[in-house]
């Protein structure tokens, strides 16, 4: 394993402490690792909270600040935070209009944020949660444990971010959230596996000529392993699961999200946007907003995904809106 | 413990400190089972979990079965995370509950403590039998300790009757297909590997088997 | 060989296609491959623009747009651009008040940037030129090269693209650029080698336990091959050297930039961020800005570098200047 | 080409030709070598550009040895990048300087135009005799040339001569520290290595030599 770390117990807290360093106009740390807005909480503001496995970098602790998160639990590598995070992050962004839960629908994350939930309304603060379940690699959804959130996430953690700052109340923001959840569809795929500093080896093992499809965003392996493809047959195969699952119609605006998983060069996964562009254009679906970058990873995966959101006026205004966090700013 | 019939405070204690042993002795290995069909933590949230736990033992204040129980679980809820973090805590708080204030516990205890730890982890992660989960390791367990004790086993004979239909549930993991937790994403491909949570249960009640058996009551092994 | 391209042949084009439909209200691109702002040129502004070859994106295509750069030349994977490029962006950008040249110290990129220039002049446009030479890695200049540029460039085109932005004029943009230059300094390493999609393996190889100290962003090796070391260690050997070289005294406010060279996760850029900024406190050192992130880049190389930026009022404006590119935006 | 004395513009198209075919022939092994010491593209850089050179050659309006080393040259200088679009646009651009206007050239003329295209490269690149460059192969060719043709060589005995030290000139760079170019960085580390742009040289000059030996003049090899 060669990683830019001290010791794998200690990377989490080294991060979050080298990011106070590189961000604290922005960011502050409290116990138990809980990044949080440095100006929260704000009286009459919902507070708008995620967390997750760390590994997914920027997500989340770079997503918090103006217009987006006002907390972010990390967790160890990989596994969903503890609710001990949870509840110290609720209760310090609550400036009494309530809080959102942005929650990624893995059975671990669901389950420590329902007992954070819990022990949050036990305190008197008010808490709503939206689960957010967009990657349509997962079928049967009765015979697993459901879709995974994915890239849908951070969208959904921008344009709710944005509806928070500008007042809305929390039954708003979490309806808006939801109508995030109802319009994004995701999938991804793996050219390498990606290694837990703690576990030391990587978590599958792929030949020089094989790929994974349908993994999520914990280095588990996908649902089929094939042979390696060009990026435009790789781009078909994402794309098309999406497509055809909302569906997206002829007409339809959206935004196009090409993700890496942290390990693959911008160079790659614009020649995968390339594909997509031409993919949405021969069904009539019009790119209203891109967005292309590392911004959901997987350690050092190699690999990408795709995230299609379908816009309407709203969600573009919050998509647009100003945020200020330390990955994503733009508008101020 | 031939012929004991009673588990003392200092016994519950051996067993977490037993299954912490175990789990440190274990942790490449469960992650290994976890990497191949999950996220390669398993074996590492266990023990950041149990190292917690254990070292919170001693500064407990009475010799309370149930505090001590309690105690478990919300250190593993607090600093596990994970599909595991809940339920292991879970598990261990209703333990604790259904032995609130006991110096020292029987048979008829752990029957009743098992059976609402597991009703605990139903509860929250609403899976059943053959879902490729830790409950296949201590479902069977659990009826096989009813069973044992209606039987009229020892304490000792029943205990090694869990911890055997447990290993033998961990064993039929294998071909299943799972349905819950993170494994269920790859479908068809879970099938043909050991589940990690089911591994990890059944060395816990393993655990308490090996520790409670040999100890006369009062008296901790090792 | 594992990426996410189609053929090697094509895999720039197709990139800079993906980038026009991913930025098509950023930039475009003209013939022969060269990235261009979108609404250039504009009268009477200074044109800025620079060049190299592929496979360090964002850099140099993701810096075109408003605050930034005026037009990019990305030549084939490593290999600097040809003088038609530069010829092309230069012709492109030219609002009338001159074209600055930021070249980065490399032979080829040196002698294209030349032919270029002669090219540009004898069509009657003024062109000036800054090299940056910011890797202390290379020493004795007399016997080599010289120093490579590296993370400087960014920084330099950052500032340098607010100055022209600004109005100034072509004089003042070269003096700020080679102010820039005079200030910055930067070194880097790599735990893995990466694979230039046309050669088809990786340009070096090094052991599970090996990590090369000094290396630049094509893949070169570095000038030592040594155990691997952990973070704290590795960014020692990194920031002592930088530190030394100007050298930075106590009292000074820097930028400080940790970069990922492609294929390393946020989190260790953060914990090195951590180190570097303990190192800095130990020597009276101030960070007076932060810039953390995958900006220069070797394909999907693992390792780091860092650049530190002395800062003053002028240097700090310009890098706080609204900049609204493909990959670095703020304050518009 | 016992006792010819001439080399026609066929000739000049067969070098160039022969040239293409060898660097394609040699992409991997050039690239291997920049590999070593530089950033592994040397041989893609070379290959793009000769195949983009030889492209044109036939749209060539007259039979001017000049004009189709000044096409060569600029074509190079448009598609290569890197360090050796420059300097083997210059080689040939001052090949075509030399030669301009002319339907065939001797053994003087090869010597002239090798004159200057090195004082070219020189002048552009900086680098001198023993910089562990291409002109490592070039300098001692461009000797051994000059050496032939007073000792009243033949032209086929002085190409010859001029590629054996080509030959060696190039075997010589592998334990020299590199001083220019991107090996320079490596420092001592570039020692041990053959300098891949000294080997595509040497490839270039052995190209000429096989090509007008055998060849009469005006009659293109294979
Ligand atoms: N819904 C569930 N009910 C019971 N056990 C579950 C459930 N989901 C997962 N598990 C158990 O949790 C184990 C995985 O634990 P762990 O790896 O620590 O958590 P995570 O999956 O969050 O990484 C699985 O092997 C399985 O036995
Ligand atoms: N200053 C120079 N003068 C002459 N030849 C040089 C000089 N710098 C580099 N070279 C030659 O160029 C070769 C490298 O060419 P190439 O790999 O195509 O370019 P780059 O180094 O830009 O990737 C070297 O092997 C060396 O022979
Ligand atoms: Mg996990
Ligand atoms: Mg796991
Ligand atoms: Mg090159
Ligand atoms: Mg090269």
């Amino acid at each position: 394993m060669k990683k830019l770390i001290n010791a794998p117990e200690s990377a989490v807290d080294e991060e979050l402490a080298g990011m106070v360093a590189a961000h604290g106009d922005l960011i502050r740390v409290i116990e138990p690792n809980v990044v949080v807005r440095v100006d929260a909480p704000r009286q009459g503001k919902v507070g708008v909270i995620s967390g997750g496995g760390s590994g997914h970098e920027p997500m989340h602790g770079g997503y918090v600040g103006m217009g987006m998160l006002d907390a972010a639990c990390p967790g160890a590598v990989f596994t969903s935070p503890v609710p001990d995070q949870m509840l110290a992050a609720t209760t310090a962004v609550n400036g009494g209009a309530g809080v959102l839960h942005i929650v990624k629908n893995y059975t671990g994350d669901i389950m420590n944020f329902e007992l954070a939930a819990e022990m949050a309304r036990a305190e008197g603060i008010e808490v709503s949660s939206v689960v957010i379940a967009d990657d349509v690699a997962v079928k049967d959804s009765l015979y697993t444990a459901g879709r995974r959130g994915v890239g849908g996430t951070v969208l959904a953690e921008k344009i709710v971010g944005a509806a928070a700052e500008a007042g809305a109340d929390l039954a708003t923001v979490t309806a808006l959230c939801q109508k995030v959840q109802d319009n994004v569809r995701s999938m991804g795929m793996a050219l390498t596996s990606c290694t837990v500093p703690a576990a030391g080896k990587p978590t599958f093992e792929l030949g020089e000529d094989e790929m994974e499809i349908g993994i999520g965003i914990h280095g588990e392996p996908g649902r089929t392993r094939m042979k390696l493809a060009t990026a435009d047959e790789i781009t078909e195969m994402l794309a098309m699961p999406i497509l055809d699952d909302l569906p997206f119609r002829q007409g339809d605006s959206v935004l196009a999200f090409v993700n890496g998983m942290g390990g693959t060069p911008l160079m790659e996964l614009y020649i995968v946007f390339n594909k997509l562009s031409q993919i949405l254009k021969g069904r009539g679906v019009s790119i209203g907003r891109s967005f292309v970058g590392n911004w959901i990873t997987s350690l050092e995966m190699a690999g990408c995904s795709i995230t299609l959101l379908r816009l309407d006026d709203e969600l573009t205004r919050f998509w647009d809106a100003p945020v200020k966090t330390p990955a994503l700013r733009w508008g101020i | 413990m031939s012929g004991a019939t009673s588990i003392s405070y200092d016994d519950v204690v051996a067993w977490i400190n037993t299954f912490a042993a175990t789990i440190r002795a274990q942790k490449d290995y469960l992650t290994a089972l976890d990497s191949a069909i999950g996220d390669a933590d398993h074996g590492i949230n266990m023990d950041r979990g149990m190292q917690a736990a254990i070292a919170k033992l001693p500064g407990l204040p009475a010799r309370d079965v149930g505090a001590a129980f309690k105690s478990v679980g919300m250190t593993l809820v607090s600093t596990v995370g994970g599909a595991s973090g809940p339920l292991y805590g879970t598990f261990f708080l209703q333990f604790g509950t259904a032995t609130a204030g006991r110096e020292s516990i029987g048979v008829d205890d752990v029957n009743r403590a098992l059976d609402a730890a597991i009703a605990g982890i139903q509860r929250l992660g609403k899976a059943e039998a053959g879902d490729k989960t830790m409950l296949d390791a201590l479902l069977p367990a659990r009826d096989a300790l009813h069973a044992a004790a209606e039987s009229g086993a020892s304490l000792e004979e029943a205990l090694a009757r869990m911890a055997e239909a447990a290993e033998q549930g961990m064993l039929a993991t294998t071909p299943l297909v799972a349905r819950k937790g993170r494994a269920s994403y790859l479908g068809e491909r879970s099938a043909g590997h050991q589940d990690p949570g089911a591994t990890s249960s059944y060395l816990l009640l393993k655990a308490a088997a090996d520790t409670w058996s040999g100890s006369a009551s009062g008296e901790a092994p090792g």
